[in-house]
């Protein structure tokens, strides 16, 4: 039983092994010269006086939002598109009422005028 | 030694952070600043607020220079400051001194003059098409420009070694004749442009995002571009029909037939509109030039002003002296003030040359479009998204080494 | 007046870069042949910073037209930000005010970087002899190769991008006569 | 007629700002076909007004300065306006002495001269008076003289030439 979820987890060693070199090799081959300038924040060439940390304006965080429901709605269809040769009509349906319910969340959010810019 | 912490302090009454707004930095060193010019907006979230336009990352003192070279080592430096359509500040240059001196240009030259000028207008606007549309995403736009813009550019190099900075120009004329088999190399860049414009038009004129991203922003109206200086396409956008070629003509232009394309409401697709229909303009001049090109001199026979050719200096003592005395001291204009200008792709370049009877001028004044049309971008950008803020910084054409000087 | 804060050390490129950990073994068959292996993958892919000052950055532009098309070389890529790009081409006369904006963008770029100082404005300052331009760009940052003309032609620029190449191989920029 | 001059303004306007202003219009020449009047300071406003609102001069060109340090008021402070309806040209004069130089500004007139001052107060050291935001434009904010004043000379470096060896200047004093 556990023989079946074998590959599963060399797969996932190989990812995490993997991971582990691209992280370390590169910076210890290279070698890192930091340098007071390379820490500030890059301004289009400009010498920043400022901290860059500020406070910005809401909206940013409604796109991001909007963006992350619709973009978690786009990974479900991946799976469901794998095995959709098995679900046959079952698996349309249910997919048809899934994106549905998003439809009708993206109309309102539309409506409210949401998506145009606009503290 | 080079002082090192200027540009850093805070400029400007308002140099407080507000809270609210986020100061950010378009800064010298940006890929869409066609330039070094640095902007430092107020963002309200994604909404400009004020933008205040710092200049002269590029400022190179052509001014003072100006006033230690005489008239005619003054030619290569015009070339450098509108570096996009260097013919037509030699003839600007040039022009401000033949109306100081008086002398008046043979008919030859100013047909090549004319021809300079007219190519020089179609290599700008094609740069101004690749990059601005560059800007805005249409990559491949940058190299059809380019495949068009090296002909123009392969003309200048034929015509006088250079690719761009040509300094043809003399007071008096043009420094040389038309090579042979040049003509004809202009006859085939004529007859093959309109195909090339065609092929921009289809990909750019009715496309819907191009559309969306032009129309309706950075609208200036006809009051408000006159009452804010700006001045060439920019101006022509707003409906004001103002164009140095038609209003005063230079250069026997009243003997051409062409039209000057004068938009309606002043947005930055129609600056797109008049750029592109100003090169298909300058083709029709390009053509009416090259069909009757007068034949005679190509520089004054006055001495004073012109180097008397090769030919004679073995023959007449006289013109050894002239050629002396051009070659080492120049000639001296009058004392007084003039302003000569022309119409550059950016708009009316003008030259306020002040002589106080010496050889070289007192004071040269350079009248920039791109310095005027730039000071119209905080009226423009004002409530405005930033991405709007990249297409009207595009529309407005301007060049860093014109407006710095 | 600030004083003009020069690097201590100057940056040199390969195996000059300092001790990493490759060098440590000193220089024997293995490391000397990852060094050629390494200063090829630099050389054959350096993507310059988009960098235009003056007239030669139109010429730079042209450099990437399609007719003398830059990218043949590896420099494929004009990187807007300094922290992606390994070659800092100044193209164009360096004004006094544009000092520490091209000092900072140099600092920013990560080594190995290269300078190529492009056109007669920007290796000596040209024409222009008075107050508002710095005489050459080397007075600020240190520059590997410079590239005469005004402005120098595409191609020009194609030849110092392959002379600057060869330097990072290492190899002796001028052909000796064999 | 040559060709600069093709609607040569006539000698009306100069009499009609003469007959308006009085002492205020010094001069007025017409060299080569460029018409150009000296006003005094204090009337350069009110002319200026006059000029826009009924002699249609509707759009600057350009504003800037002459330097010249033998003369007792030893700048020339120069606009050029044209009136794009009928095409005409006239360059306004008004003179600003040296200790402080001060002019009027005329951004209150044509709003175009904003920038233009602003780079005059830059490089030639006047103030505008009423100007909205008088700070250097092209130089750096803390950069010291006015470089296009004839005694600024600063003619950049003496050129090194290769066999002149200048201690601490030479190109490799980088590389160490």
């Amino acid at each position: 039983m556990l023989s079946d979820y074998l590959p599963l987890l060399i797969f996932l060693a190989a990812v995490f092994v993997f991971g582990l070199i691209a992280l370390f090799l590169p910076p210890w081959l290279a070698g890192s010269r930091p340098t007071q300038a390379k820490d500030l924040p890059y301004e289009s060439g400009i010498v920043p006086r400022t901290s860059a940390r500020r406070r910005f304006a809401v909206s940013f965080y409604l796109t991001a939002m909007l963006f992350i429901i619709f973009d978690v709605e786009a990974i479900f269809i991946y799976p469901w598109a794998v095995i959709l040769h098995a679900l046959r009509w079952f698996g349309v349906i249910e997919m048809a009422v899934f994106v549905a319910i998003l439809l009708v969340a993206l109309i309102y959010v539309w409506g409210k005028g949401a998506l145009e810019w606009g503290s | 030694m080079v002082k090192t912490d200027i540009a850093q302090e805070p400029i400007g009454p308002e140099h407080e952070p507000e809270t609210e707004w986020m100061e950010l930095n378009m800064g010298p060193h940006h890929p869409s600043t066609h330039g070094v010019l640095r902007v430092r907006l107020k963002l309200d979230g994604e909404i400009v607020r004020d933008a205040d336009a710092d200049i002269g990352y590029l400022h190179t003192g052509f001014e003072k220079s100006f006033e230690d070279k005489t008239y005619t080592q003054g030619i290569t430096f015009s070339d450098r400051m509108d570096y996009l359509a260097p013919p037509i500040n030699n003839v600007g240059f040039v022009s401000a001194v033949e109306k100081l001196i008086g002398v008046e240009v043979p008919p030859r030259a100013q047909v090549i003059r004319v021809i300079m000028m007219e190519l020089a207008r179609v290599a700008s606007h094609e740069l101004w098409l690749g990059t601005t549309g560059l800007d805005l995403g249409v990559y491949s736009g940058f190299f059809y420009a380019w495949r068009d813009r090296d002909l123009a550019l392969d003309l200048n190099e034929a015509y006088s070694g250079v690719r761009m900075m040509t300094s043809f120009t003399r007071v008096g004329g043009v420094a040389w004749d038309l090579p042979d088999g040049w003509l004809d190399q202009l006859q085939r860049f004529i007859d093959v442009m309109p195909g090339r414009l065609d092929d921009f038009e289809s990909m750019l004129t009715d496309n819907p995002i191009w559309h969306q991203r032009l129309e309706g922003v950075g609208v200036i109206s006809a009051a408000e571009a006159i009452d804010a200086g700006v001045t060439g396409p920019v101006l022509r956008a707003s409906g004001v029909n103002y164009d140095v070629r038609k209003a005063f003509p230079y250069c026997g232009y009243e003997n051409y037939d062409f039209e000057v394309p004068v938009g309606t409401n002043g947005d930055c697709y129609d600056r797109y509109r008049m750029r592109v229909a100003e090169m298909r303009q300058s083709l029709r001049i390009l053509q009416q030039a090259v069909d009757n090109l007068p034949s005679g001199p190509w520089i004054t026979g006055d001495r004073k002003v012109a180097l008397p050719p090769r030919s004679e200096l073995s023959k007449s003592m006289e013109a050894v002296i002239h050629q002396f005395r051009l070659v080492s001291e120049g000639f001296k204009g009058p004392v007084g003030d003039v302003y000569a200008f022309v119409e550059s792709p950016r708009g009316e370049l003008g030259f306020y040359l002040v002589s106080d009877g010496t050889n070289k001028p007192y004071r040269m004044k350079v009248r920039p479009p791109s310095f005027c049309n730039l000071q119209a971008l905080k009226k423009l950008v004002q409530g405005v998204l930033v991405a709007d803020v990249i297409a009207i910084m595009g529309s407005l054409d301007f060049i860093l080494g014109d407006c710095d000087r | 007046m600030g004083e003009l804060k020069l690097r201590p050390v100057p940056f040199q490129t390969g195996r000059a870069a300092g001790p990493t950990p490759l060098n440590a073994l000193g220089d024997n068959v293995l490391t000397t042949t990852l060094d050629k292996v390494i200063n090829w993958g630099r050389a054959s892919a350096i993507w310059p910073a988009l960098f235009g000052l003056a007239c030669c950055a139109i010429e730079m532009m042209g450099a990437v037209g399609p007719r003398q098309d830059i990218s043949r070389f590896g420099s494929e890529l004009f990187r807007a930000s300094p922290r992606q790009s390994d070659l800092l081409i100044v193209s164009g006369r360096v004004a006094i005010k544009m000092v520490p904006v091209i000092r900072q963008v140099y600092d920013q770029m990560p080594e190995p970087k290269w300078v190529i100082a492009m056109g007669a404005c920007a290796s000596s300052a040209g024409m222009f002899n008075n107050y508002a331009i710095v005489q050459s760009v080397d007075k600020i940052i240190p520059v590997d190769i410079y590239l005469p003309g005004c402005p120098p032609r595409p191609e020009a620029l194609l030849d110092a991008v392959i002379k600057l190449q060869r330097k990072i191989r290492g190899e002796p920029l001028v052909q000796r006569p064999a | 007629m040559n060709r600069w001059s093709s609607a040569l303004p006539d000698d009306a306007l100069v009499q009609r700002i003469g007959d308006r202003f009085g002492a205020g219009l010094q001069e007025s020449s017409d060299f080569r076909g460029d018409l150009s009047v000296v006003l005094e300071p204090g009337a350069l406003v009110e002319v200026a007004r006059y000029l826009k609102s009924e002699e249609g001069f509707d759009y600057l060109l350009y504003a800037t300065a002459v330097d010249w340090p033998a003369r007792e008021p030893r700048f020339t402070v120069v606009w050029e306006v044209r009136s794009l309806a009928n095409k005409t040209r006239i360059r306004i004069k008004t003179t600003a002495g040296m200790p402080d130089p001060h002019v009027p500004s005329l951004t209150s007139v044509w709003p175009a001269s904003d920038w233009h001052e602003r780079e005059t107060w830059d490089l030639f050291g006047i103030t505008f008076d009423g100007h909205p935001d008088l700070r250097r434009i092209l130089m750096p904010q803390s950069w010291e003289g006015f470089p296009l004043r004839k005694d600024y000379v600063s003619f950049g470096e003496p050129v090194i030439f290769s066999d002149q060896k200048l201690e601490g200047l030479e190109p490799d004093a980088i590389r160490g």
